[in-house]
């Protein structure tokens, strides 16, 4: 074969072909219609409803309740970026705060030790989940779905139908404060997207977990051991619905077993939505916590207009879909 | 082609034939793991104790799922219970479990909540109307309003005829009225979890806080988070409760709570317990599918501490007069 | 570091996919691995790499007194001991930048955090070597398949092995880039390392091998042979496992006088083709040469309608038509299309072969609307002889095949559909040689039936034997005609001409 | 490959051992009125759930709106008796029709806008539960039908052996079991067999792939979420027939269920793969652990405790034999 052919070679690059470069790029787009929405949809429910939404008060009601959604969409993201998913985190979060109240209402100690302990009990749960999978080989959503039944059994056990209350006025009071207008909680939140962020985009182990979700036989030929990816992701998952679950009792002041009974959906919605699939190999920060502020904002719409109950689903059902139609039609129009 | 239907027999006890005291094992089903029925279990055993049944039993396990409920309940029977108090997780089928049951010859009480409809296919049903619950509670509210102003309702699953009932109580206190208290909105589907109440209080206060004068909750998640979310707003706004929960009684005698409306779960175990037992050795129900109210309390700060007493005394009223009205032995 | 094999084994079930092999690689030697599809060199190269683990056999690292006997059980170990490997398959984490991937496999770092600026040294060091200049940020899912494979070409040097395997490194690289990648074999042997090279292309392991093993069902039937004692007849008797006859295609003649079965009239695409004039006679093998990038693939996939056809007429048997789908295509034109993307398109992986090879011909087969798994066997037993495509079974998923028998699955299915017009993209690239000359024969066969063809190869000597005509493509535009003189020489020099947008007539066919 | 390497044949195992555990510790499982025919109804409505899933499973999609698709069908089941008093097979006939008719529109949202289908029949769930509650709201004045067409009655409650001829009765199976056959049969077939199922399949294993092998891609998604819909429209059916009434609560919980007995049964999240029949035993063994550990009277509690327990020590179970298999070198 002659070699004179190929003078002119890259000629095209750059325009290369390929169905995934379109994933790659939608991300972004995705992130940015989602951001647009968001903030389309809030210029609309300030504008509508006179300003009320700008109101100190209102503002911090919006954020405190959008806390719990961002760390549960994430502790979500985490197993998604390997491929795994994790049916447990709501009854998680749910075990976690039962853990916490119960620790400092029935045991006596102080948030400071109940907390941690918390956080425990959520790591130690994600690293049950990882490790099951791992070794029993079983569809982890299989796994998770049996978790989900114990760990819903013990958050039951722990204090039957009771609702704990009074357990810390100190912690609730932090709960509730806020710095600057921003509430503590929600703080907590966006510090905890930060570090997933950071982990994610610039940590080793991060990295490898996107690896190992990207191209798990890529990944084993480059020395990354998958098992290791898959407990550590459900070890992460596992925590973060602790802090999710720390968060809920930081912020309510009172906590009982029905604490996440209402989280799945919202927990694989607020990811998927913000652009991540369910394969594996792909995260948004940015996209799961604007994907939640969004649905955040579908709740508020709901009180600020005292829509008809009745109808509040099909407007729900409308606007998630819409979102994602604006920012798939987008992506598919420039490429 | 020559293919004909069996006449249905029956299973166990009933059918005539009588059983004595220490045959009986009776189970009390709520429809899920809730606050209000744990009253059940003290009650029952009690009871069962004093009338020297075999044994009484409190099972949760339904998980608010009917299907599930079936499934308890026909696990019970094959292990040989013979008469059930059955709180139906959806009142609106839950007269085909009563049938199935009764066909088998097992003795079935609607206890807690009576089915939907106009028939009851249980012996008896002994419950708080919850109509006339929800009816009371509004009006404590627009009593605590001072009779004028806008009332909020939080309620739990709207696709459940119970709920339909508690909206239309509060619909009919408000509209007695006269146009003097509106009723600004009606909030469902938020006591699935504590969370998802707390956040629709917060997002409720947030919106028109300044404009609610009353708050009127038929379910606890929502009593519950309304309590709290007011007094942590220290908005001047009357919540009104459903239940005696210790956390909502204590809102009471503090302050924040303006008012609840209990019901009376213990008369429900003890005297669906007593009458059951009756119906198993060998007494009828002198109209089957009564429908029998337990009683529901209003209860404020003057009277938290004796509305138990009240609740005890319609409880022995509730026994006498199933001895004496409504079962023919 | 000399690496030995004796009598390896590799079981997969159904196969013994290596049964026996020895090899023996020393410092500073260019190795050939050869043999035909499913021959085991992957498998082989699998084994060596701790992807497998060998069933029996042994391998020992080091010179003659300090050998050590190795087991790997992972990548990381073979890697750990300097062996280092380019797959047949791409293995790269789509959404990871260039460099990111190029460095995975030791992801340079700082108290747990990935140093970037290290990662991308690294990435434009090893790119360097290849005389690369790619963008190192960029996504690898964003490359062509060209730069993907440069792209693994450059990670496996990033580790700095003894011993580097490269498994059909040159399947989809045009012949420039093979040669710097060439190069850099040579520098590498010049500095003692060894390289095993898979090829099928039997010019570059005349150009560049040393030593040669060849592998036949799973056995080394030459172990460490030197090239220069052999010929390239020889090599490909060794293979075939006879004599092996080069094929001789007879003159053909081309009736061109009645309405083409395929023609497109001034086309233009949404991709940016413009004014494109092409038409392909019953019984006709028409060439479309180009550059790599020069819009062919994408002129079909618009024709077939997996892009869409913008302006200009297309006709099949002189009526003007408008093909939504590729199932369009088939069921109402009767045009095939061989995809060049056998991976992602070609076959279903996760699917077993029977399925693979029926899944153009369902409608065919049902019986009231019932497709019974006999006749599907039967079909893809017909084309496992026809094509010598080597498997284990009909219930096999097609991900367990080798590299170029799931090629031949590709195209078997739509030599089962029988289809009166055929698009074929790249049919060839990672087939053996004996198959590719039993698949000309099959395509010339096929047009002798009737068929018109319309075959798309980058392989030019592949094109000159095939083509009765040749239309050249130069950016979306086809540049020129040539009647194929089959005289490989004169047809490769007009080509070229016309490859580079020139034109070709002021130079007459050396007859 | 031996019999014992087949993945359904672990499933029947670990389901026998449980029988077996469940019976000796209490004689009362084998009760045939009390658990057994119960048993039986729970299946049949679980498995027929389990295949509406597996429906939208094959194509590696989700239908997050079973439950609310088959609270629909079941609405207009119930709006034909009500209103214009139909004979029983009619509405079911009609809530087959709006199951698969609303199952389409999910498909062809899909297909038109390449929006992942988690989303959209997540969106469609939220639509359909507003929807479901005004129609019952506008047309049943609350929320449940009270009407109940002959025949309704006897297939809720009856089994073939309450059906004589002569001396001899039939098994004691409830009249809903061969609704649930049927299904298997018809979702047994029509992927095993016909080229339409099979080209979902493909289209489910890569849908690139089957774009370039001429396959009508959309029109399959189109036709395999009809086909979950239908399937969730006949379980909507089924349960309010088993219910006794048809309610706005119906198919309330039919989500996690939905997607456990395919996955137990050997069907692919990813798509590509079903097993119709292994659907079947993975309802069956989920419906096996909560009827034994109902007998056994645990708390509340200890229940859910449990439940995830033997499902992981019964599956873990079934590894063994898939270890032992892949050690023999069988391909699964
Ligand atoms: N994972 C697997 N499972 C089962 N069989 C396999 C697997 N991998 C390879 N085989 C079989 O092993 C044999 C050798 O395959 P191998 O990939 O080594 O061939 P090859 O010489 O590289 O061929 P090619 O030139 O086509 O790449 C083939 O018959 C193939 O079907
Ligand atoms: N190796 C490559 N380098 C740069 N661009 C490429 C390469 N391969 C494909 N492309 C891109 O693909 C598009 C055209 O590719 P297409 O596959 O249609 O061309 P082709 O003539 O069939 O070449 P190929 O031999 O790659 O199949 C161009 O936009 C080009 O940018
Ligand atoms: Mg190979
Ligand atoms: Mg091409």
């Amino acid at each position: 074969m002659s070699t004179v052919l190929d003078e002119d070679m890259g000629a095209g690059a750059g325009q290369g072909a390929g169905a995934s470069r379109r994933t790659a790029l939608s991300l972004h787009r995705t992130e940015l219609v989602l951001a647009l929405v968001a903030v389309a949809g809030f210029g609309v429910l300030a504008a509508t409803t006179g300003g009320n939404i700008l109101q100190p008060g209102t503002m911090q009601a919006v954020l405190q309740f959008l806390a719990v959604p961002i760390v549960v969409g994430l502790a979500q993201m985490v197993v998604l970026s390997v491929g795994q998913m994790n049916l447990s985190v709501g009854a998680l979060t749910g075990l976690c705060a039962m853990a916490a109240a119960s620790l400092m209402a029935d045991s006596g100690l102080t948030p400071w030790l109940a907390l941690p302990a918390a956080l425990l009990v959520g790591a130690l749960a994600g690293l049950v989940n990882g490790t099951l999978v791992v070794l029993t080989r079983i569809n982890g959503f299989i796994v998770t779905l049996a978790t989900m039944s114990v760990i819903s059994g013990l958050r039951f056990s722990i204090n039957g139908t009771g609702t704990y209350q009074d357990y810390s006025p100190g912690l609730v009071r932090l709960g509730r404060a806020d710095v600057l207008g921003l509430p503590v909680v929600f703080l907590v939140a966006v510090a905890t997207a930060v570090l997933v962020w950071f982990f994610f985009a610039r940590c080793v182990a991060g990295r490898m977990l996107l690896a190992s979700g990207g191209n798990p036989f890529a990944a084993r030929l480059s020395g990354i051991s998958n098992d290791r990816s898959v407990v550590l992701a459900h070890l992460l998952s596992g925590l973060l619905a602790a802090v999710a679950g720390v968060l809920v009792v930081a912020l309510s002041g009172s906590v009982n077993a029905s604490v996440g009974d209402d989280l799945l959906l919202p927990s694989f919605a607020a990811p998927i939505i913000g652009g991540v699939v369910l394969t594996g190999g792909v995260v948004s920060v940015l996209g799961t916590c604007l994907a939640a502020f969004i649905v955040r904002l579908v709740d508020v719409a709901q009180a600020q207009y005292g829509i008809n109950p009745r109808w509040v689903d099909l407007v729900v059902g409308a606007v998630v879909l819409g979102a994602v139609l604006v920012s798939q039609r987008r992506g598919k129009g420039s490429s | 082609a020559g293919c004909s239907k069996r006449e249905a027999g029956s299973a166990t006890g009933g059918d005539g034939s009588t059983l004595s005291a220490s045959e009986i094992k009776v189970a009390l089903v709520p429809g899920g793991p809730h606050p209000y029925f744990q009253p059940w279990k003290d009650a029952g055993a009690e009871e069962g104790k004093e009338l020297g049944l075999s044994e009484v039993t409190f099972n949760e396990t339904a998980g608010w799922d009917q299907t599930k409920q079936n499934d308890v309940l026909s696990s019970l029977a094959a292990q040989g219970y013979n008469a059930f108090g059955i709180f139906g997780v959806s009142p609106e089928n839950i007269n085909s479990t009563f049938t199935d049951l009764t066909d088998q010859g097992f003795q079935v009480a609607s206890l807690a909540s009576c089915p939907a409809g106009d028939e009851n296919k249980a012996a008896f049903c002994l419950a708080t109307d919850v109509e006339v619950a929800a009816y009371r509670a509004a009006q404590a509210a627009i009593e605590a309003m001072g009779g004028e102003g806008s009332l909020v309702h939080l309620t739990g699953n709207r696709v459940d005829s119970n709920t339909q009932r508690r909206i239309a109580g509060v619909e009919k206190a408000v509209s007695e009225t006269g146009g003097k208290v509106e009723l600004i909105q009606t909030v469902t589907d938020i006591d699935v979890d504590l969370q998802s109440a707390q956040r629709a209080v917060a997002d409720l206060l947030a919106a028109k806080g300044g404009d609610i004068d009353g708050i009127v909750t038929t379910a606890y998640n929502p009593a519950v988070a309304a309590a709290e979310g007011v007094k942590e707003a220290g908005l001047p706004i009357k919540v009104v409760a459903i239940d005696d929960d210790p956390s909502i009684i204590s809102g009471v005698e503090e302050g924040s709570v303006a008012a609840t409306v209990t019901q009376n779960p213990v008369g429900q175990a003890k005297v669906g317990t007593y009458a059951l037992s009756k119906l198993l050795e060998g007494c009828t129900m002198k109209e089957p599918g009564v429908a029998v109210d337990s009683g529901s309390f209003v209860v404020t700060s003057d009277n938290v501490a004796t509305y138990d007493d009240e609740r005890s005394a319609k409880t022995d009223e509730l026994m006498t007069a199933f001895q004496d009205d409504y079962l023919s032995c | 570091m000399r690496v030995r094999c004796s009598q390896l084994v590799k079981v997969f079930p159904g196969v013994r996919a290596l049964d026996g092999v020895d090899l023996d690689l020393r410092p500073g030697t260019v190795h050939a691995l050869l043999g035909e599809n499913g021959a085991g060199k992957s498998t082989l190269i699998k084994v060596l790499t701790g992807v497998h683990r060998a069933d029996g056999g042994t391998v020992t690292l080091g010179e003659d007194g300090e050998t050590r006997t190795v087991a790997f059980s992972r990548p990381l170990d073979a890697q750990a001991a300097g062996i280092g490997v380019v797959h047949q398959e791409r293995n790269l984490v789509p959404s990871f930048s260039v460099a990111e991937n190029i460095a995975l496999q030791a992801l340079p770092r700082r108290a747990g955090v990935v140093d970037r600026a290290a990662v991308r040294d690294l990435a434009r060091r090893c790119l360097a070597q290849l005389d690369l200049d790619l963008d190192v940020d960029q996504p690898v899912a964003e490359l062509s398949v060209a730069h993907m494979q440069l792209v693994e070409i450059a990670k496996a040097l990033a580790t700095d092995s003894q011993v580097l395997l490269l498994d059909e490194p040159t399947a989809s690289l045009t012949a420039d880039e093979a040669d710097r990648l060439y190069a850099v074999v040579r520098r590498l042997r010049e500095q003692g390392h060894v390289v095993v090279l898979v090829t099928h292309k039997l010019e570059e392991v005349f150009a560049i091998a040393d030593v040669v093993t060849v592998l036949r069902d799973g056995r080394s039937v030459a172990g460490s042979v030197p090239l220069a004692t052999l010929t390239r007849g020889d090599v490909v008797d060794l293979m075939v496992g006879r004599a092996h006859t080069e094929l001789e295609l007879s003159e053909r003649s081309v009736d061109r006088a009645g309405t083409p079965a395929l023609e497109l009239r001034g086309v233009s695409t949404s991709v940016g083709h413009r004014g494109i004039d092409l038409a392909v006679h019953r019984g006709e093998i028409v060439g479309l040469y180009g550059l790599v990038g020069a819009g062919r693939s994408e002129l079909v996939r618009a024709l077939l309608g997996l892009d869409s056809v913008t302006g200009g007429e297309v006709l099949v048997d002189g009526d003007a038509v408008t093909i939504r789908s590729v199932g369009d295509a088939l069921r109402r034109h009767r045009i095939g299309y061989v995809t060049e993307n056998r991976k992602e398109e070609g076959v279903f992986l996760t699917q077993n072969l029977a399925r693979n090879v029926a899944v153009t011909v369902w409608d065919r087969l049902a019986r009231f609307g019932l497709v019974r798994d006999r006749d599907e066997k039967d079909l893809l037993a017909t084309y496992r002889d026809r094509l010598g495509i080597r498997l284990s079974g009909p219930d096999q998923l097609a991900g367990q095949l080798s590299g170029g028998n799931q090629q031949k699955i590709s195209l078997a299915k739509w030599l089962a559909a029988d289809c009166s017009v055929l698009v074929v993209d790249e049919p060839t690239v990672g087939i053996d040689v004996r198959t590719k000359a039993a698949f000309h024969e099959l395509i010339v066969e096929l047009a002798d039936q009737g068929l018109a063809i319309l075959l798309i190869t980058s392989d030019l000597p592949e094109m000159v034997t095939l083509a009765d005509r040749v239309a050249v493509m130069h950016e979306r535009r086809i540049t020129g005609e040539l009647l194929n003189s089959h005289h490989y020489t004169s047809m490769s020099a007009q080509v070229i001409r016309l490859v580079h947008g020139e034109s070709a007539v002021d130079d007459p066919p050396a007859a | 490959m031996p019999w014992w390497a087949n993945p359904r044949v672990g499933l029947v195992v670990v389901i026998a051992v449980l029988v077996l555990g469940f019976s000796s510790a209490r004689p009362a499982f084998l009760d045939v009125e009390l658990t057994l025919v119960p048993l039986q109804r729970d299946i049949a409505v679980f498995a027929v759930v389990g295949l509406a899933q597996l429906a939208a499973l094959s194509l590696g999609h989700m239908n997050l709106a079973v439950g609310r698709m088959a609270a629909l069908a079941a609405f207009s089941a119930g709006l034909c008796y009500d209103r214009f008093g139909a004979p029983l097979v009619v509405g079911l006939v009609v809530a087959l029709v709006v199951g698969a008719l609303v199952g389409a529109l999910a498909g062809g949202i899909i297909t038109a806008t390449g929006v992942n289908s988690f989303v959209v029949t997540l969106a469609l769930d939220f639509g359909l539960l507003g929807v479901v509650a005004l129609l019952y709201d506008r047309f049943a004045g609350g929320v449940a039908f009270s009407v109940r067409p002959p025949g309704l009655d006897a297939l809720r409650s009856d089994t073939f052996s309450d059906y004589c001829a002569g001396s001899v009765c039939g098994p004691p199976v409830p009249l809903l079991v061969p609704f649930a056959l049927v299904a298997l049969l018809a979702v047994g077939l029509f992927f095993g067999r016909t080229r339409q199922g099979r080209e979902i399949l493909m289209t489910g294993s890569s849908p690139r792939a089957a774009r370039a092998s001429g396959i009508p891609v959309g029109r399959r998604i189109v036709t395999a979420h009809a086909l979950s819909g239908l399937l969730a429209g006949l379980a909507g059916f089924m349960l309010a027939t088993a219910n006794g009434a048809f309610s706005a609560s119906i198919g309330e919980s039919f989500l996690l269920p939905s997607f456990l007995a395919p996955v137990l049964g050997g069907t692919l999240l990813a798509g590509g793969a079903v097993s119709a029949f292994g659907t079947v035993l993975g309802a069956t063994l989920t419906s096996v652990i909560q009827k034994g550990l109902n007998l056994l009277q645990f708390e509340a509690d200890a229940l859910q405790i449990f439940i995830g327990v033997v499902l992981v020590v019964a599956l873990s179970l079934d590894r063994i034999r898939q270890v032992l298999a892949e050690r023999r070198g069988v391909r699964p």
